[in-house]
């Protein structure tokens, strides 16, 4: 069923909030009274309702199915995190309300950085990142700060070609030059080639930024050899903690020589992704980084954890580069976070990790005779990344074969990314899926396959049918962008029940 | 563990089929002087019912703002939300779906921010918004690097009355970032000169109105100013509602519009998930950050939305991408959203009027108070005491006498002669006659 | 999407809720330990989210759209309602804790009787039936124990044709014998028609059974004289609260001479009908039926209402017949109904009536030249009841019609009810619809109507189309019920993947 | 108001296109003299922030049982259900959905009542059940007078082990309805002779087990008995948890099983809305009460549920019908059904495990409370205690030590020589060590 933007079907002289006008006052707004009524339209309730329950009805959600998005890490939401986060003790208290009376939030992100911080092995953490992109600017902002306190101040961020978009763009953001660094065959970062890179900027290396499990869902075996190049060159090693739910009590990146890294709450640890957020992306940081960890910080005072929020808190070994946002994090992200944590405990952490990356490698073997695995028939870790080698001669790309998972009701997985593989297609189906579920998933693309190898191509080049829209015309909407909407003109007044 | 559909059976006959006898073969590229042996030293594993009583402890030993009377803000409101808002942002489609990566299956998303978007655009008197920052304080960080790429200049000015934590953040970034930052010092009455430092060499100022401190500032005059030497003006707001009574910051010249969205539609959650509201002018819109949703059609020539110019972003352009922000406020938009299309302009209005209607009734009351002092001429819901003692003890005080009373400007601002008595009050909607006579009265006490 | 029954995707050898084993101990069962285990499948709880998240979806409800049930009043329901329903200190209290716990919760309940007994007129009322059905009982067996204090026991029941099945069967399950009183032309009940059949029965009429409005959407113009008829021969007047919705804050039940009327609280005040209850059916009585009011029952007391819970705590004027179900009524459903109450006030009350009656005198004048209304054109109540002529030779049921309503997506009206009309369909659109929706309805309804005229016969035999089953075998149901899932017996091996 | 629609422009338009020159013209059918003028005299709206308010206000004055060491039940039970359940009923397509008369647009809930009458059948031991009734109370008068049905008697014998409150309503509806019941006295030993009541003329006897004293009855010989005289069996429980633990009445030999479903699922909400659990024979099924979903196909054979054999049902047989129950328990069917499904059988008995193994802790703790004597020997979840005073002070005095400890007898059986200080106390899981600790300190104390 259609569903009308809001402002086509709400109205300007309604409202759906009942209030009552204040009584007569002075008001003492100076010469700034805002002159013009304020155009927007409003519903009454049952309207409101039925206007975003039926939007709702337009989208997948990983409570309507798998959800294989690759490096996106879909999986189940307990609604207890909801439940939890709602608490008037965590929901209804204000970020600058006097600290005596919120002492059980200060401890709640106390004990969620020790979570994290026993589970990466790392010194401290700093929790006040809104994001994982966000995570990464505060962890290379460290690394900066710790740069320029040692003296030096080196231009250069080495990234492989397979990392997230966010990497290069945080150095850049940061006024760091990146510089590519080679995969192997296999997929994996080359120590020599870091060495390589290293000796080429000699002096200049600021940092590596490296995902592990890497975006090809392999672990990057000799993660501890590059490390001990980076550190070697007096640089840092960053690492992008988006795919940290592959190893979560399998191995610490302290032990691995990361020098910072973020974590998607959302990812790892389940906050549900909301449409596209919030996150949240506490960064760890080794001995090295923790001096420089911004405000707010939390210490472990005498009688309890202590909230540090100004330059003015600190003590002798703290030089904080700053503040990442206001106020002290992302609060609801924590409370949901922690939730899951403690229901899975150290045991189900690790059990959690194991069934990922299970699951991944089932479907792995359930498909990798028919689609192509552009690293061999090897294990993966949570995520499985194919290629579109399988797909040659068919007609049909990556991207309708993606489209076409939707009329088989799937979401699709994660497309040309990374971009070292040809019309890569990286799919995690995460711990939350049971056996019958990821047979089910594989008995489908595997008749997907079939199909495009009969050259059905019309089942793919036209999909989705069975969506609530066909393929949208990305192009028109980026050559004339239309970003909202706008009155008709009053003019034009509609003729009466044409057809 | 009841979040785990695997049973150890299945795990048994899957591993098999993998072709491996133990899942920690599958993890062998892991050095082996890294692995875990057994388990980390942490907790195991617990039920519901122990992980909600963990929780509840924890939450019950903080003091809700709805449980006394509260009159906390500087940058963050106690407003009361339609229940509808909560009910509808859990509906498992909208909480459990990811970015609207695939627009065939998320229309519901991009619809939304469409809407979003248009409202925010509105509101602020702008051509454009996006889709959403993570907070007012980050958005404004991300507004001084835009206008860094407009004018290409780099050398911000920032006014006396930005929320002081906002400043960090942008000091922060652009100091490691390599730009130079000019604030002044903090202007409790919106005093300041601000004109006399924009230059030829200015990228943009940066003017909150409500100021930190309350007070409302005409954006008119530093707008000129700052277009006559080619800069731009970004205007910041942290109390969203206050644009229902106040003149729009586009209206009164601003090229970035960027604030806190936390009062329609969202929780306090001791400061965030919040969402920061970014707009600008048409012109601008390849500079912007963040996500865009625009409107187009599909292959039956229906309407439908897509995610846009996303060649500015960091997962198409990479390093030379406009921010790395990748995730937003997704479901905070969309409290928002709903929020604001419960309320309406008419509702908007009316809650602005009552807000302001409330804080002019307990500046009286507090003004009455001997030896207070209230620094504002023009103010929203929200203005500064100057109080005769430090304004921090007198709130623990209040504590004690179980009203949350306000903001002492020196938990900022640490250690600045002449901010210590200073106290930012707020009073919004929730607050009735009765919190407000005692409000008065606790102060009266405190100060005798 | 089709989605399989938990017993088939479920095992039994897991658990979604995580326990742990008591310690050992001594069980003090006795003899009577179960002795073959409980063989009821489970889902993890990410399975269990998505099964029902999934089943939800093939259901329509007012949340998504129009809903014209009429004699249901599928109106919206406030979150608000639902929200304080979980207040802890509503939610979670024992119907047996001390009283001295649970002031607040007496206060409620009191105070939600304080508001139903004004807006009706009445003197006393009976909280405790659990839905309107159940009212009916409690009012009838009010009336029963009130000739019985009398000393008489009439044994016969008046009720109109166009009664609720609950009616009749109310009567029957008390042994009243049921007699029928004949509508008038216009669907109205003739006072001469019912002194008349108290003439024939004469002593022997217990009370009459009325819906007022009718259940033709008419409000019994001649109520007053009616009730005089009924009390002049010793009887009672029970009115049916279904259709109160229509004339709350316009006319009182007491004043019509009412002397007892349940009011289902899920239709005129809102509790949501989830997918069929629980409902709530509050008695109110008459001066004379108040004595017999049912235990518990709240009487004022001087430092606030009193919960009387048995007969040891009645006095002297309190009469209780017994009591219509353990503990103290719906209680969440009380709390739902006084927010909705306290939210629209005494003003808001009379303008939903208002406008739930002139939002179906708008569908009405949208419809009357298509559609056929069996009474002539004049003004109905909240709701409008069309007959099947116009469908005459189109080869189109009401059943046909209203199934061709959901390929449009609106669930149907009432069909064949009531059974005075031939091929019935009540509308009722109820004062949650906005303008704009019921414009669209009627289009629709128009489009319908044209479509049978034009012989489009297709459109409506076949219909639902659209719909996640299309028509549903009743009578197979009905000839051999399958009333639970049976386990497949376990030597029918499926054959491996069959086609 | 927020929750209408209609403008007052679209009331004029509407009024107008009806014919009409105002709305009070259509209600001109009301008599004049009972027409209403202005307004009934109760408050005018509020806001929701009001209503909400004084709700709260209400609501704070109540105890909860999740704030004290709680030991109340007696029919009701205090028990953990997973947030799951809770968000899932609130899902607009169940929570506001009708009773599914149109099968093709209501399968969803369709289907959930299958899966509940499989559950229920399974768990009670029974052919099949129905889609529930209002509460196991009114469910048992319901089993009395579908036993008349069947067996065309009409004296049914009650057990002095049912709950007080299902007697009064057993009794109450038979009464009025002319059939005869004859109750036994209360039986807080379970060790009443019921066997020597069984006659043939009786329609049915009546047992709660575990009784509402706690004890757990062997049903055999009294099916056996009922049996051999041509009467029905009907088997009551109040704690549904039971069943994971105790033999199913259906293995007992019992006729119709009806109880309580509230403990699985369900809030304790002062008493209701809970959920009537009903099971019988497949024999009797055509005579059983209330709604059934049944399986069947669709025009394309696909496997769909629809209500089935309503012809016993008021809507269709009218003044015929076995019974005038309309509404049902749907929702809290649903919250039933999703938490057993997240149990399993597997999960229920290890729930029912923890609660008896709660219980055994509790009584040894109590027992050695001077002054104190346990009652049973076989048990679930729940006894009774004598104890040397009056159980109606203790308990209160056990309210100012801030522990809800039981239920006195009398406040369900009054003025009864010999039950004055008797006291019904449950222990489940969410009772802890420290809880039942002070529990059994806090008794010595009140009984020192």
């Amino acid at each position: 069923m259609e569903e009308a933007l809001l402002f086509e079907i709400g109205r300007t002289d309604i409202t759906g909030v009942d209030l009552d006008e204040p009584d007569e006052f002075e008001p003492e707004l100076g010469s700034l009274a805002r002159k013009d009524p304020v155009e927007l339209a409003a519903l009454s309730e049952p309207e409101a309702m039925r206007h975003y329950v039926r939007l709702s009805t337009k989208n997948y959600a990983i409570d309507s199915g798998l959800y294989p998005l690759g490096s996106c890490t879909m999986k189940h939401n307990p609604r207890l995190n909801e439940k939890a986060a709602r608490l008037p003790g965590f929901g209804d208290i204000h970020p600058l309300q006097p600290l005596s009376t919120v002492p059980g939030a200060v401890d709640l992100i106390s004990e969620l950085g020790h979570w994290l911080m026993v589970l990466t092995g790392m010194s401290a953490v700093a929790m006040s990142p809104k994001a994982g992109a966000h995570g990464e600017l505060c962890g290379m902002m460290a690394i900066k700060a710790a740069h320029i306190a040692a003296g030096r101040d080196p231009k250069i961020v080495l990234v492989p070609e397979s990392a997230h978009g966010t990497n290069p763009a945080t150095a850049a953001l940061l006024g760091y030059q990146v510089v590519a660094v080679d995969a192997r065959e296999d997929g994996t970062v080359d120590p020599g080639e870091v060495q390589a890179r290293i000796a080429e900027h000699a002096g200049n290396v600021a940092a590596i930024m490296l995902t592990n499990p890497n975006t090809c869902g392999i672990f990057e075996r000799d993660i501890i050899e590059i490390a001990a190049a980076v550190h070697e060159a007096d640089a840092y090693f960053y690492c992008d903690g988006a795919n940290f739910n592959a190893i979560v009590g399998k191995a610490k990146p302290g032990d691995l020589g990361v020098d910072a890294m973020h974590i998607n709450l959302h990812k790892t640890f389940s906050t549900p992704h909301g449409g596209g957020g919030p996150g949240a992306g506490p960064v760890v940081l080794s001995d090295r980084l923790a001096p420089f960890a911004p405000l707010p910080f939390i210490r472990a005072g005498k009688d309890g954890p202590v909230l540090v929020e100004t330059e003015a808190g600190t003590e002798g070994g703290e030089k904080p580069f700053g503040r990442m946002t206001a106020f002290h994090g992302q609060m609801g992200m924590f409370v949901r976070a922690l939730a899951y944590m403690k229901s899975h405990g150290s045991d189900g952490l690790k059990q959690a990790s194991e069934d990922a990356v299970l699951n991944a490698n089932y479907v792995r073997v359930g498909l990798e005779d028919l689609m192509s695995l552009p690293f061999g028939s090897r294990w993966c870790m949570h995520e499985v990344l194919f290629d579109d080698t399988f797909l040659k001669d068919t007609g049909v790309s990556t991207l309708d074969f993606a489209k076409a998972m939707i009329d088989e009701g799937y979401h699709p997985m994660t497309m040309y990314f990374p971009l070292v593989v040809h019309g890569a297609m990286l799919i995690e189906p995460t711990e939350s899926e049971s056996r019958a579920s990821l047979d089910l998933f594989v008995a489908t693309l595997r008749d997907l396959v079939m199909s495009a190898k009969r050259g059905e191509t019309e089942r793919f080049s036209g999909a989705p049918y069975l969506a609530p829209r066909r393929r949208l015309d990305e192009t028109r909407a980026a050559r004339k962008p239309i970003l909202k909407w706008e009155r008709p003109a009053p003019q034009s007044v509609q003729p009466e029940a044409a057809e | 563990m009841r979040y785990l559909p695997l049973s150890d059976s299945d795990r048994a006959d899957m591993l098999a089929r993998v072709g491996v006898s133990s899942v920690d073969e599958i993890f062998s590229d892991i050095p082996e002087k890294a692995r875990i042996d057994g388990l980390v030293d942490l907790p195991r594993r617990q039920g519901e019912m122990a992980v909600e009583r963990d929780l509840g402890r924890m939450a019950a030993r903080n003091i809700p703002a709805s449980s006394v009377p509260f009159f906390v803000g500087a940058g963050a409101y106690k407003h009361h939300v339609p229940a509808t808002v909560d009910h509808l942002i859990q509906r498992s489609e909208f909480l459990t779906s990811y970015t609207p990566y695939q627009p065939e299956i998320t229309q519901g998303t991009l619809q939304y921010l469409f809407e979003f978007q248009t409202q925010v655009a509105e509101l602020t008197g702008m051509d454009v918004a996006n889709a959403s920052m993570y907070d007012g304080s980050t958005g404004t960080a991300e507004a001084v690097l835009m206008a860094h790429r407009v004018t290409r200049r780099n050398k911000a000015v920032l006014s006396g009355g930005l929320h002081p934590q906002y400043r960090a953040v942008v000091e922060g970034l652009s100091g490691l970032a390599g730009d130079a930052v000019e604030s002044l010092p903090a202007d409790p009455t919106g005093t300041e000169d601000i004109l006399s430092r924009i230059d030829d060499e200015t990228s943009c100022v940066v003017v909150q109105s409500p100021s930190f401190y309350g007070e409302l500032i005409d954006l008119k005059p530093i707008a000129d100013k700052a277009h006559q030497h080619g800069a731009l003006l970004i205007a910041v707001f942290t109390e969203v509602v206050s644009l229902g009574l106040v003149e729009s910051p586009g209206a009164q010249g601003a090229d970035i519009v960027v604030g806190e969205g936390q009062s329609i539609g969202n929780p306090l959650t001791f400061g965030g998930p919040y969402v920061g509201l970014f707009a600008t002018k048409q012109k601008y819109i390849r500079q912007m950050p963040g996500r865009l949703c625009g409107e187009t059609v599909d292959a039956e020539g229906k309407r439908g939305f897509v995610l846009t110019l996303s060649t500015r972003e960091q997962h198409i352009r990479r390093d030379k991408a406009t921010s790395n922000i990748c995730t937003n406020s997704g479901l905070c938009c969309l409290a928002f959203t709903i929020h604001m299309t419960l309320l309406g302009g008419t509702g908007l209005s009316r809650l602005a009027r009552i807000n302001h209607a409330n804080a002019v009734k307990l500046k009286k009351l507090l003004a009455a108070v001997p030896g207070v002092e209230v620094l504002n001429r023009a103010y929203f819901n929200e203005f500064t005491l100057r109080l005769p003692k430090p304004a921090h003890d007198v709130v623990e005080a209040l504590v004690a006498k179980g009203i949350l009373g306000g903001v002492p400007v020196s938990r900022l601002e640490p250690g600045i002669a002449g901010l210590e008595n200073l106290l930012v009050v707020a009073s919004t909607e929730v607050n009735t006659d009765e919190d407000r006579a005692a409000f008065a009265a606790a102060l009266k006490e405190v100060l005798a």
